[in-house]
């Protein structure tokens, strides 16, 4: 286990334009941290990209580039390609991307990587939306969030985004990866240990951290773990690992905080009737079963 | 701390300057981030505990915890707050930029 | 030499093998391929020649055109020499990669099998499939043979690694009649390739533990300009590289391609004919017969498409004295540009703009359909018929099956 | 230059045999030569066509083949579908695998028609109906393109190991029943 006084002082992510209090930023300079110096970087467009590297700053102070918006786990794979070509050892293949990155555009390349079994890290910063472009919807946004392309209709009754949120997990356990997981940025240690798990397991590995977005999500900035707290403690997100052929589910909450308590705290969510909640309600419950059926034998 | 420090970025001055290729140079920071904020975190030496959850948290990472005390690094502190919100001891305070520190 | 051994010199190979033995002469150190009609061939040989040990390659399968130039491009950015290959199709989905490639500054070099591109559907070959990547910032040549074919790719990574260039070079062979014809390729030895293309030294735009930097970032516009600017001098550079390489070619393999273009028959031509790849030898058959019936006809092969040889084109056109000789210029575009020309005859229109003779565009072999002899001397025909003054349609498609 | 049109269905070879012939000619002979099939989707069974070249300079004609100075078919039930005729030159010749005489193909209009029982031949030696080989030793004996060293050397060059040397007999065998006077 990690151990805080033994996390590196050095700042490898620093004096990035990032919006005040951004969950993003702060699943990136802990992924860092774990992952050290000695690492091949590649970011596609999204925030951190942009709030990283505009000629001439560069905020990561290791090698990166930015990579093609579709196409990140293939470049992975070509860098570490080219790193055992070079006969490079003890290096990292880093990739850092949003969700759109990774659930829409990326998912191909995604797949490919870890298909492929290159010894990679792929971690996906989760803030549910396209938010480096204005908040527009993405498959992982969640049920009855509004976005600037999921708009709430005053008149329609439509509730904003209508689907559920897509679920990456399940898809790379699917592909058998060497070891994937779900992490959140309010639970640092739980997250940099996964981090620490994903950079010694031999193959692909892929962390998706919820990293919540004042900006997006409308909620103040100093609020940004209070809300990721929230999201675990009502149920609506879970910290799940897969390790040698099994799911362990780290966070099994007793009772769920009721979900107004995150939901009502941000204003992609403030339009909710009670008959929406319900629905959210009635997901939530559902993909605990599912996920206590079959990871939990409960 | 160790972190890159604000340097001077010497612009191409001619064709031949240029870099082939959009590519910089790390570890330089070509501007401070001070101008961002409204609010900005005051730190109660005497209530600090040292439990390092503000320095965990800080998107920035400008919370410097390697000398007597915990320091922050107001060039690039954006004033988020999140530190304020997450001290367990209550030892971090968001003063209005501008009005008097006591 | 006994005669087993000389038949091994004397290789009778497929445009796709002299394409994929070129590359392994090069040593490339990473491959990521996706297959695709009519490439394929080039990618399973290079697949073969890795699994025999008879290249020491990384080499693996992508998902997409697009993840393969993605990966490959990956890999230059840790400063090894790589190679992809692809065909229409696959070579626009790979579109967005390729100005990602050329404006990032890599040197990949990757072969094209021209295809023409869907819809309709067909596999056959044209090149609208590089025509549609004009501008994309790579360099293109076109081969007229496997030999051209083998040999260019050792060309074009001696061009795209001058640190004075650094800029990607798409090899165009045409799809079928290139890549799925065997003939007679010379396949140089091992030891003088290696002479000629010395181990690839990137410039700084690599990842480097030691000397991290940030690459293929943001530029703004008030910087935009000037990386741009970069991108087309060195487009310029390689005008005076190019010849300068196929000479040094010449030197160490006895083959020369005359570097930008060659001017069959032009010295005094009246009548020339221009045109990309494997149509051109057919056209310099017809120009030789043309010339025993006393038509002073020439061909002129543009090897590279991008950089465009603007000024060797304009040389052609004068003897020695200074005196303009050509009295009608046609150009064969095995693409078209809806809403305007072919391509490429824009482009020597372009160029010819200041030289009063009549110029036609013949738009030909569209999806692969064989431009015959009989069309090509049609074309001659058309070309002294428009200079003695006969009023015509300035592009014309050939071999349609009705008038137009 | 010697241009020749082979007749197969997917999957029997009749492109190998065009370019093994291609391959003997300008690995061997000193010649050049060009080969290259129907281009197109490969499907077993389907009629198929493989080209073949042969010049003493250089090869510049990338345009397709419309007349030829030989005909090969490799499958005599092709005859039924297709006018293997085209193209012929006025003194084109014409090898048909066929169990039949060459008087059964008057009708056809060719000044020179050769038959082979080439299946025969690729049933005795390979013990699989293959007749590419033995169609292309008939060739070479017909037309005297490359020599039958050459042949049996491009055989060696193209084919895996185990199939040379049988190969190499049936190229042999039909090409010396061509060969008046000689024998195995």
């Amino acid at each position: 286990m990690i151990n805080v006084k033994e996390i590196p002082d050095q700042e490898l992510l620093y004096g990035h334009k990032a919006c005040p209090g951004c969950g993003a930023a702060i699943s990136s300079r802990l992924v860092m941290k774990i992952i050290g110096q000695r690492t091949f970087l590649a970011y596609p467009a999204s925030c951190i990209s942009t709030v990283t590297s505009i000629y001439p700053q560069m905020n990561f102070n290791v090698p990166s580039m930015t990579a093609p918006f579709a196409a990140t786990g293939a470049v992975l794979s070509g860098m570490r390609a080219g790193v055992n070509a070079k006969g490079i050892k003890n290096i990292t293949i880093l990739g850092i991307a949003g969700d759109g990155g990774t659930a829409d555009i990326g998912i191909q390349s995604l797949s490919g990587v870890v298909e492929r079994g290159d010894d990679i890290v792929y971690i996906c910063y989760d803030n549910e939306a396209y938010m480096n472009t204005g908040v527009q919807r993405s498959s992982s946004t969640p049920y009855g969030a509004t976005t600037t392309t999921t708009p709430a209709g005053k008149k329609s009754g439509a509730i904003g985004e209508q689907k559920f949120k897509k679920n990456l997990f399940d898809i790379m356990v699917a592909h058998r990866i060497s070891y994937c997981a779900t992490a959140s940025i309010a639970y640092p240690l739980d997250f940099m240990n996964k981090v620490q798990k994903a950079k010694d397991v031999k193959g692909p590995a892929f962390i998706q951290v919820m990293a919540p977005c004042p900006t997006g999500w409308g909620f103040p900035s100093n609020q940004t773990v209070e809300i990721g707290k929230l999201a675990v403690q009502t149920g609506l997100w879970y910290l799940a690992e897969y390790e040698n052929e099994k799911v362990t589910i780290n966070i099994v909450p007793k009772i769920f905080k009721p979900i107004e308590d995150y939901l009502m705290k941000q204003r992609r969510f403030k339009h909710l009737k009670e008959k929406d909640l319900a629905v959210i309600r009635e997901w939530r419950d559902h993909e605990w079963q599912f996920i206590k059926k079959r990871y939990l034998n409960m | 701390m160790n972190k890159p420090k604000v340097g001077k970025f010497v612009y191409p001055a001619s064709e031949t300057e240029m870099p082939i290729g959009p590519y910089v140079k790390a570890g330089i920071l070509v501007d401070i981030n001070a101008g961002w904020r409204t609010f900005r975190p005051i730190l109660d030496k005497e209530k600090c505990i040292k439990c390092q959850t503000c320095w965990i948290f800080c998107p920035e990472g400008v919370i410097d915890r390697t000398g007597d005390n915990f320091e922050i690094d107001y060039d690039y502190c954006k004033g988020c707050g999140i530190c304020a919100n997450e001290c367990p001891k209550n030892a971090i305070s968001m003063r209005k930029e501008g009005e008097n520190s006591d | 030499m006994t005669n087993q051994e000389n038949a091994i010199h004397r290789t009778f190979i497929s445009g796709n093998d002299a394409v994929a033995y070129g590359v392994q002469l090069c040593r490339p150190e990473v491959i990521a391929s996706y297959p695709i009609t009519p490439q394929t061939t080039v990618v399973e040989k290079l697949s073969e020649l890795v699994a025999n040990g008879e290249l020491d390659c990384q080499y693996f399968n992508v998902e997409s055109e697009h993840s393969a130039m993605a990966a490959t491009m990956g890999a230059a950015m840790t400063g090894c020499r790589t190679f992809t290959a692809t065909s229409s199709q696959g070579l626009l989905y790979m579109c967005e990669m390729l100005n990602y490639v050329s404006g990032s500054r890599f040197p990949i070099v990757m072969m094209n099998a021209n295809r023409t591109i869907a819809a309709p559907w067909n596999i056959y070959g044209d090149h609208r499939d590089s025509m549609a990547m004009r501008d994309s910032g790579w360099m293109q040549v076109y081969v007229e043979d496997g030999q051209e074919a083998l040999d260019s790719i050792i060309q074009a990574y001696k061009l795209a690694e001058n640190c004075d260039v650094s800029t990607p070079v798409m090899v165009c062979v045409d799809g079928f009649v290139l890549t799925h014809t065997y003939e007679l390729v010379k396949v140089p030895k091992q030891e003088e390739v290696d002479a000629f293309l010395p181990k690839y030294t990137p410039t700084d735009n690599i990842l480097d533990l030691d000397h991290p930097r940030g690459l293929c970032i943001s530029v703004s516009p008030e910087w935009q300009t000037e990386f741009r600017y970069q991108q087309y001098k060195a487009m310029e550079k390689a005008k005076e590289i190019i010849p300068a390489i196929d000479q040094k070619f010449n030197k160490a393999f006895g083959r020369f391609y005359g570097g930008l273009i060659e001017a069959y028959k032009c010295d005094d031509a009246e009548y020339v004919l221009v045109g990309l790849g494997s149509v051109t030898g057919t056209m310099k058959i017809v120009a030789d017969s043309l010339r025993e019936e006393g038509i002073k006809a020439g061909v002129l092969k543009i090897r590279f498409y991008r950089p465009f040889p603007n000024e060797a084109i304009q040389n052609i056109i004068k003897n020695q004295k200074g005196k303009v000789h050509i009295k009608a210029i046609g150009v064969i575009d095995k693409a078209v540009s809806f809403g305007n020309h072919g391509p490429v005859y824009s482009d020597v229109k372009a160029a010819l703009s200041g030289f009063l003779f009549p110029k036609l565009n013949f738009i030909a072999g569209l999806s692969g359909r064989d431009i015959k002899k009989e069309d090509i001397k049609e074309m001659y025909q058309k070309l002294i018929c428009v200079s003695h003054g006969e009023e015509t349609t300035e592009i014309q498609f050939t071999g349609l099956r009705w008038k137009e | 230059m010697i241009e020749i049109r082979w007749h197969g269905r997917g999957g029997q070879g009749g492109f190998t045999a065009a370019r093994l012939l291609g391959m003997a000619a300008a690995q061997y002979d000193e010649c050049y030569a060009q080969a290259f099939p129907s281009f197109g989707p490969e499907r077993r069974g389907a009629p198929v066509l493989g080209f073949t070249r042969i010049d003493k300079s250089p090869i510049h004609d990338h345009s397709k083949v419309y007349e030829c100075d030989y005909v090969v078919v490799l499958d005599e039930s092709l005859l039924e579908t297709i006018d293997v005729t085209q193209g012929i030159k006025p003194h084109g010749r014409l090898l048909i695998n066929t169990t039949k005489k060459q008087k059964d193909f008057a009708k056809l209009g060719v000044s020179e028609i050769f038959t082979i029982d080439a299946t025969a031949i690729a049933l005795e030696i390979l013990h699989q109906p293959i007749t590419n080989t033995a169609m292309f030793g008939a060739l070479v004996a017909i037309s005297g393109i490359v020599s039958l060293e050459a042949a049996k050397i491009s055989i060696s060059l193209s084919m895996a190991p185990k199939l040379v040397e049988k190969n190499q007999m049936v190229v042999e065998k039909a090409y010396y029943l061509f060969k008046q006077g000689a024998s195995l």
